[in-house]
C-alpha cells in the first residue's frame, strides 16, 4: 500500500476564497492510500517547504500530491523540496487548482472550487500510484563546437567560444570566409570601413590556436545529438596544397583565363585560380574546376609551373571527413534578391540599375573602381542617383512580405558616400517609411538628408527604362501627391534581404525549423532567440533574419555563451520524460521512426550468442528524445510508453473521473 | 426565457467534461485565463499531456466509459507546435478516427477539436463555455456509462 | 486543324482587314479559324465590380456558346480576348458568381473552355520556328515597334499570355517574319482607350507617348493587336511631332499574311492613309 | 484643409458598400505611392490614385464623387498590377462610377459624342465608353 501524502495550498486567500481547503484535506484523507494530509497558508514558503519536507519524513511518504498552483510556477520547487527529504522527486505530483480552479471559478459559496478541486486532487492522486521512480538523464559532452558560416557572426561565435577555452571548426564554403561583411564599404552610422575592422577579426580567427577553418567546404550530414554530434564535412578539392603554399600570388598574376567575380558580384573579373579579394582569409587560392583548361582537357597548367612551392595539385579530390561535436552553430547568413526579379525596374537589363550590395563595391576603396563612383555601363561618373528602397521588401505579391530592416540604414550611408564622392551629384531616394530605430541611427539618415543633401521621396517608383541615353525614373511623391520623375545616370535598388539558397538543405540536414521565408525558426523569438528546437544546435545573424551587424554579432556572442555553458561540464543532465521501447512487444514496424519529429529512434539489432542477427528492435536515443510522445500513438503493439506520462498513469487519473 | 430561467433549466443538468491539452499551448493558454482572472463554467477536468501527438484516441474512449458527457482536445496552433509536427500527428489520427467514433455510437457533437495558445486565454473560456453549453443541450451520455462497472473509489462527494 | 474564333464587333466591321488577315495567314500556316455560328457582342470591357453580374452574362453567353463549337475558343481583338478570358475564370473559379450567371442565362456553362489568343496560336502550337518556314517574302529591313497595350496583358494572373513587364511574343513573331523587332519602353502603356470619346486629350498626351517612345527607339512602323489602340494611334499622328508623324499602325496579322504572301490589296493597307503601303514600298517589299 | 475625423464617417455603411461593390479591403492599401507613380492618367486627375485609397480610408466620399478621378481612370490595371498589396484602384474607382451610373444619373449624354467620332471609332470604344459613362 502506498503512503500518500497531500498537501492543499490555500495560497493566502488566492486558492481559499474559493475552495474549503480544510475540507479538500479532509475529505481526501478518506482515499486508499493517502496516510497525511493538510492545508497550509503558503506551500511554498520557506515555512511551507520545511514542514512540507517534515511531513514526508515523518509519515514515510512515498508520494505527494501538492494542490496548488500550476506545475508551469511551482512544480520544480516541490520536487525539488521532495528530493531533499529523501523521495524521488518524480514522485511528486502537482494538482493545479489555482490558474485551472480557484481563480476562474468565482463562486462565494466556495462549493464549485472545492468540487473541482476534489475531482482534480483525486485525479492526481490515482495518477502519482502509477508513477515510477525516473532519474535524470545524463549525457557526456564533446567540447568541441562546430560553427556553420565565416561571416561576422560566425566569426564572433567561433573567436568566443575559442576564447573560452574550447575548440572550434569553422566551415565556410567559400574560398575565404569573411561572408557579406566582407564585401562592404563603410558601416552605417559611425563609418568606419568594414575592412577595417573585420580583417582583424578573420586573422584572428585564422590565428587563434583554439579555430581552425574549413574553408570552401560544406556539411554533408550530421548525426547524433546535443553534446554528441557526428558530422561529416566535405571539403571540396581546391588543387591547391594548403600546407605549402604561401600565398605568394605569382599563380593568379600569370593565370590566362577569367571569369566574372562572385564576390564582386560581376563588377569585375577575377582569374580562373583566385582568391576572392585581396585580404582573404586563409589566403590560399583556389581552382576554379568549372572554368580550368588544365582541369576540363589538359591544358595550359601555367600556375604549376610559376607555383615555387610546388603546391598545385590538380589531381585533388573532394575529401569527406567526420569530425565529433558537442554544439553546433548556423550562421549562414543571406543572400539578396536578385535584380532580375523587377520587371518594372529594367529586368537587370538596364547595366546602370545595380544592387545596393553592387553599390558597396563601387564605394569600396578595395573594389574594382577603387572607390569611385562610376556607371558600370561605360566608367563615368553619375550625376544624378536614383536609390529605390524596398525593391522586394515589404510586397508580398511579388517579393517578400517582411521588411529588410537594413535598408534604410544602408541607402541613407550610400546617399552620403555618393555625397563624399560626387560632390555636386545629386541622390534621391524613394522610401515608403524610414526605419531606423536603433542607436544613433535616425541622427544618421537626418544627416544624409540634412548635410549631404539627399532628397528623400515618400513614394514607390512604379517604372524605370531608358530614355536618350537616361535613365527615367517614374515614381510618386505621395506627400505633395504629385508624379514624379527623374532623368537618372544611375539606380540603385536596395534588393531585399532574403534567405539562402540552401537554407532548406541545411535545416533538413540539422533538423531546425525555418519559417515562410525559410529563415530559421528560433525556440523561442523573445526569450530564447538563439536557440533551436534541437538541442545543442545554435542560430546567429541573418540566417534568422534580416538584421544588421551589431545584432549579429551580439547573436554570435550570444551562441557562444549558450555553447560555453554546455561546455562548463564535462557531462549534462536533463529531465527524463523520453520514451522507453519494451524489447519484448515491439515488432519493428518502425511506425515510430517515421513519426519521431527528432529522429531519436534506431533500428537495433539483437544477435544471439553466436552473433546472428535474431530480430531488429526500435530503441530510443535518450539524448535525441525531447518527450513528446507522438511515438507512443504510434505505436501499434503499444510497446513504447512515455515516461512521466504513461498510459497507465493517465488511464488511472480518467479512471477516477 | 429570462437569463435566470435558463441558469435554472441548464443548472439542473451539469455534464463532466473530459479535456486532454498539450502542455505548452492550452494547458499555458488555460493558466493565463486563470491569471486574468477569466470566469468560465466549472464543468472541465483538464489532463495535462506533453502534445496533443501523445493523445491516444482510446483515452478518448476511456473517459466517455468513465462517465464524461463530452471530451474536448486541444492542442497549439497548426505550425505552432512545441514538438515541430506533433499537432499534425494529432490532426491526421482525429481525421481518421472520428469515424470510428462515430460508429461505436458516440455522437460526434460530443467531441470537439480545438487549437488554443499559450496567449489565447479569451478562446480558451469562449470554448469552455460553448462547449458545456453544447453538451448542457444534449443531455447526459449514457450509452458507455454500463460498461463502467466495478469503478475503484470514485466521485462519492458528487 | 479548326479552331472556333470568337470575331467580335469591331473585326466584324471597322476592322475587318484584321479578321481577314487573320484567317488568310492562318490558312498558309496550318490552321483554320471557324466564326462561332452565333455570338453578341462581349462588353467590351469587364467589369471591374466583381458584384456586375449583368457585365459578365454577355460574355458568358459567348463562351456557353463556344463551349458546344469545341474546347478552344480563339480571338483576335485584346478587349475581347481580356473580357473571355477574365470571365471564363471567374465562371471556372467563383461558384456563387457562376451559378447567378447560369441562373441569368438559364445555362450550365463551368468555365471550361480554354481562351487563346491567335498569337498563342502561332507561338504554341504552330511554333515560330515553322512560321519562320512558311515565310515567303522575308519583312527584310522592317523595322517594327510591338505595341501590346494594357488587355493583352494585364492582369497578369487571369491572362498571363506573357510576361506583363517585358513581353517578347510579338517581337518573337516579328523575328520570325524576318522583320527587325524595336523594343520601346511604352510598349505596355495605355492608348487611352475609351476615353476617345470624351476626353481627347488623355488620349492625344498616352497615345502620343506610345508613338513618340516607339520613333525614338527606332520603330519605323507600330504593329498592334488591338482596333481601339490602333484607332487611337491613328488619330494623334497629328498630334506628335515632325519625326514620328506619319508612321503606320498596322495589325500585326497584316504584316503576318505580308509575309507569308498575301496578296498585297486584300491586305488592307490602304485604311490606314495608304501611310503603311508608303513605307512597305520604300522597303522594297510591294 | 482640415479634415474632421470621426469613426462613423470611418466606417460608414457608404464605404463598406465601397469595398463590397469593388471586392477591394480598402485598409490593405499602405500608400506606397507605387499606382500614382505608374497611372498613365495620374496626372489629369483631381485626385490621384494613392490619394483616392487614402481618402477612402478617411471616409471621405464626397469629396471624391465630385473629383473627376473615376472619369478619368481608362482600367488598365498598371496600379493592380504593380501594387505589392495586391489593391486595385481600377476596381476601387469602378465602384464609384457605378455608385453614380446606378443611380441612373449620367456622366455623358450619347448626344454629345460628336457623330464622326461616332461613324468611325471601333464599336468596343463606344460599348466600352457607354458602360463607363452612361448609366
Amino acid at each position: 500500500m502506498p503512503r500518500i501524502g497531500v498537501f492543499v495550498c490555500q495560497c493566502g486567500n488566492n486558492i481559499e476564497s474559493t475552495v474549503d481547503t480544510q475540507k479538500v484535506a479532509d475529505e481526501t484523507k478518506k482515499l486508499p492510500g493517502v496516510v497525511h494530509t493538510e492545508s497550509y497558508k503558503f506551500m511554498c514558503s520557506s515555512p511551507g517547504q520545511e514542514s512540507f519536507k517534515k511531513a514526508i519524513k515523518e509519515n514515510k511518504l512515498d508520494g505527494i500530491v501538492v494542490s496548488a498552483c500550476s506545475p508551469h510556477m511551482h512544480e520544480k520547487t516541490f520536487r525539488r523540496a521532495a528530493e531533499a527529504a529523501g523521495l524521488n522527486p518524480f514522485q511528486c505530483e502537482i494538482a493545479n487548482i489555482r490558474e485551472q480552479c480557484s481563480w476562474v471559478h468565482h463562486d462565494p459559496t466556495k462549493k464549485v472550487g472545492t468540487a473541482k478541486t476534489m475531482d482534480l486532487t483525486r485525479m492526481t492522486i490515482q495518477r502519482l500510484k502509477k508513477n515510477r521512480d525516473l532519474t535524470k538523464i545524463t549525457i557526456p559532452v564533446t567540447k568541441r563546437a562546430l560553427v556553420i558560416g565565416g561571416g561576422i557572426a560566425g566569426i564572433q561565435a567561433a573567436l568566443d567560444i575559442a576564447d573560452g577555452g574550447h575548440e572550434v571548426v569553422i566551415v565556410e564554403k567559400e574560398p575565404s570566409i569573411g561572408g557579406n561583411m566582407a564585401r562592404l564599404s563603410e558601416t552605417f552610422p559611425t563609418m568606419d570601413c568594414s575592412q577595417c575592422i573585420l580583417t582583424p577579426k578573420m586573422v584572428e580567427a585564422e590565428l587563434h590556436d583554439k579555430i581552425s577553418l574549413y574553408t570552401y567546404s560544406e556539411v554533408e550530414k550530421v548525426d547524433g545529438y546535443i553534446g554528441n554530434f557526428s558530422v561529416t564535412i566535405k571539403k571540396k578539392a581546391k588543387f591547391v596544397d594548403e600546407s605549402t603554399c604561401t600565398g605568394c600570388g605569382e599563380c593568379w598574376e600569370k593565370c590566362p583565363f577569367k571569369a566574372d567575380s562572385e564576390f564582386e558580384l560581376g563588377l569585375s573579373k577575377r582569374k580562373v585560380i583566385y582568391t576572392p579579394f585581396p585580404q582573404a582569409v586563409p589566403n590560399i587560392p583556389v581552382i576554379d574546376k568549372t572554368r580550368c583548361p588544365k582541369i576540363l582537357k589538359d591544358k595550359c597548367g601555367l600556375c604549376a609551373k610559376v607555383c615555387g612551392p610546388q603546391s598545385i595539385d590538380f589531381t585533388q579530390e573532394d575529401q569527406l571527413v567526420t569530425e565529433e561535436f558537442g554544439a553546433i552553430v548556423v550562421a549562414t547568413g543571406y543572400d539578396l534578391m536578385p535584380k532580375s526579379k523587377f520587371g518594372e525596374y529594367g529586368y537587370g537589363k538596364i547595366t546602370d540599375v545595380i544592387s545596393g550590395m553592387q553599390f558597396e563595391r563601387l564605394a569600396s576603396a578595395s573594389g574594382p573602381t577603387g572607390g569611385a563612383i562610376k556607371r558600370p555601363s561605360d566608367g563615368t561618373e553619375p550625376k544624378n542617383i536614383v536609390f529605390i528602397q524596398c525593391a522586394g521588401s515589404r510586397d508580398e505579391k511579388r517579393g517578400v512580405s517582411y521588411c529588410s530592416k537594413i535598408c534604410c540604414m544602408y541607402t541613407a550611408k550610400h546617399t552620403m558616400l555618393y555625397r563624399h564622392k560626387v560632390h555636386d551629384g545629386q541622390a534621391y531616394v524613394f522610401y515608403m517609411d524610414i526605419r531606423s530605430g536603433g542607436k544613433r541611427y535616425e541622427e544618421f539618415v537626418r544627416g544624409a538628408i540634412e548635410h549631404d543633401g539627399a532628397m528623400y521621396l515618400r513614394g514607390r517608383v512604379s517604372r524605370v527604362y531608358e530614355k536618350d541615353g537616361k535613365i527615367i525614373v517614374q515614381g510618386a511623391d505621395t506627400l505633395s501627391g504629385s508624379q514624379v520623375e527623374i532623368e537618372a545616370d544611375m539606380v540603385v535598388l536596395a534588393t531585399a534581404l532574403v534567405s539562402r539558397d540552401s537554407a532548406t538543405t541545411v535545416a533538413q540536414t540539422l533538423g531546425i525549423g525555418y519559417d515562410k521565408d525559410k529563415f530559421y525558426n528560433e525556440y523561442h523569438p523573445k526569450l530564447k532567440p538563439v536557440e533551436t528546437v534541437t538541442a545543442g544546435v545554435f542560430l546567429a545573424g541573418t540566417c534568422v533574419g534580416p538584421m544588421d551587424i551589431p545584432e549579429s554579432v551580439s547573436q554570435g556572442s550570444a551562441v557562444a555563451s549558450k555553447t560555453l555553458a554546455l561546455f562548463s561540464s564535462d557531462k549534462m543532465a536533463r529531465e527524463p520524460i523520453t520514451a522507453d521501447v519494451n524489447t519484448q512487444t515491439c515488432n519493428a514496424c518502425w511506425d515510430c521512426l517515421n513519426a519521431c519529429p527528432y529522429v531519436a529512434i534506431d533500428k537495433t539489432e539483437v544477435k544471439d550468442r553466436k552473433g546472428n542477427v535474431v530480430k531488429m528492435l526500435a530503441t530510443v536515443n535518450a539524448g535525441l528524445c525531447q518527450g513528446c510522445g507522438v511515438c507512443v500513438c504510434a505505436c501499434r503493439s503499444k510497446a513504447i510508453d512515455l515516461n512521466g506520462y504513461t498510459d497507465e498513469q493517465v488511464y488511472a487519473a480518467i479512471a477516477t473521473f | 426565457m429570462s437569463e435566470e430561467a435558463k441558469m435554472e433549466s441548464t443548472s439542473s443538468f451539469e455534464p463532466k467534461i473530459m479535456a486532454f491539452v498539450c502542455n505548452w499551448c492550452t494547458y499555458a493558454g488555460a493558466d493565463l485565463a486563470g491569471t486574468s482572472r477569466m470566469e468560465y463554467r466549472p464543468n472541465v477536468r483538464i489532463v495535462k499531456l506533453p502534445c496533443t501527438g501523445r493523445i491516444d484516441p482510446l483515452f478518448i474512449i476511456k473517459a466517455f466509459e468513465n462517465g464524461a458527457d463530452g471530451v474536448l482536445v486541444s492542442g497549439c496552433h497548426p505550425g505552432d507546435c512545441h514538438y515541430t509536427t506533433g499537432n499534425y500527428h494529432a490532426r491526421r489520427r482525429w481525421i481518421a478516427f472520428k469515424d470510428l467514433l462515430d460508429f461505436t455510437g458516440i455522437d460526434m457533437n460530443r467531441v470537439h477539436f480545438s487549437w488554443v495558445s499559450a496567449s489565447e486565454a479569451i478562446k480558451w473560456v469562449e470554448l469552455i463555455n460553448n462547449v458545456t453549453d453544447e453538451i448542457s443541450a444534449m443531455g447526459p451520455f449514457m450509452d458507455f456509462k454500463a460498461l463502467n462497472r466495478g469503478k475503484p473509489e470514485s466521485n462519492e462527494e458528487k | 486543324m479548326k479552331i472556333p474564333y470568337y470575331p467580335g464587333c469591331t473585326l466584324n466591321t471597322v476592322a475587318k482587314d484584321f479578321d481577314t488577315s487573320a484567317k488568310e495567314s492562318a490558312r498558309a500556316v496550318g490552321f483554320e479559324m471557324e466564326d462561332l455560328e452565333q455570338w453578341n457582342c462581349c462588353g467590351a470591357s469587364f467589369p471591374l465590380t466583381p458584384d456586375n453580374i449583368m457585365g459578365l452574362s454577355a460574355p458568358a453567353k459567348v463562351l456557353s456558346g463556344a463551349k458546344k463549337a469545341g474546347d478552344t475558343l480563339t480571338t483576335l481583338c485584346s478587349v475581347c480576348y481580356n473580357v473571355l478570358k477574365r470571365t471564363n475564370k471567374v465562371m471556372q473559379d467563383d461558384k456563387t458568381r457562376r451559378k447567378s450567371v447560369n441562373e441569368f442565362m438559364e445555362d450550365d456553362y463551368d468555365g471550361s473552355l480554354k481562351i487563346v489568343h491567335y498569337l498563342e496560336v502561332l507561338r504554341d502550337d504552330i511554333g515560330f520556328a515553322k512560321l519562320k518556314e512558311t515565310v515567303t517574302k522575308p519583312l527584310e529591313g522592317i523595322k517594327a515597334g510591338a505595341y501590346y497595350g494594357c488587355m493583352l496583358l494585364r492582369p497578369f494572373d487571369d491572362i498571363g499570355i506573357d510576361n506583363a513587364e517585358a513581353p517578347t511574343i510579338m517581337e518573337d513573331m516579328l523575328k520570325a517574319l524576318g522583320a527587325t523587332p524595336v523594343e520601346f519602353p511604352d510598349k505596355i502603356e495605355c492608348c487611352g482607350a475609351h476615353l476617345a470619346m470624351n476626353n481627347k486629350e488623355v488620349v492625344t498626351r498616352l497615345s502620343g507617348n506610345v508613338i513618340d517612345s516607339a520613333v525614338r527607339e527606332g520603330a519605323e512602323i507600330i504593329v498592334t493587336t488591338c482596333p481601339l489602340c490602333q484607332y487611337n494611334l491613328e488619330s494623334v499622328q497629328e498630334s506628335v511631332g515632325a519625326t514620328a508623324a506619319g508612321v503606320p499602325i498596322v495589325y500585326f496579322t497584316q504584316l503576318l499574311g505580308l509575309a507569308l504572301g498575301q496578296d498585297i490589296e486584300q491586305l488592307g493597307f490602304d485604311a490606314n492613309g495608304g501611310a503603311a503601303k508608303k513605307y512597305l514600298k520604300r522597303k522594297g517589299l510591294l | 484643409m482640415k479634415i474632421k475625423l470621426n469613426k462613423n464617417d470611418i466606417d460608414s455603411a457608404l464605404i463598406q458598400q465601397i469595398e463590397r461593390m469593388s471586392g477591394e479591403t480598402i485598409k490593405r492599401c499602405y500608400q506606397c505611392g507605387n499606382c500614382s507613380g505608374g497611372c498613365p492618367v495620374s496626372y489629369a486627375m483631381d485626385i490621384p490614385p494613392t490619394q483616392v485609397m487614402r481618402y477612402l480610408q478617411l471616409g471621405m466620399v464626397e469629396e471624391l464623387m465630385e473629383a473627376n478621378s473615376m472619369w478619368v481612370c481608362v482600367g488598365c490595371l498598371q496600379c493592380f498590377s504593380r501594387c505589392p498589396q495586391s489593391v486595385s484602384v481600377a476596381n476601387t474607382l469602378e465602384g464609384l462610377r457605378q455608385l453614380v451610373l446606378r443611380k441612373g444619373v449620367d456622366h455623358d449624354r450619347i448626344e454629345d459624342i460628336p457623330l464622326p467620332m461616332l461613324k468611325s471609332a471601333p464599336q468596343q470604344a463606344i460599348v466600352c465608353g457607354f458602360r463607363k459613362f452612361v448609366s
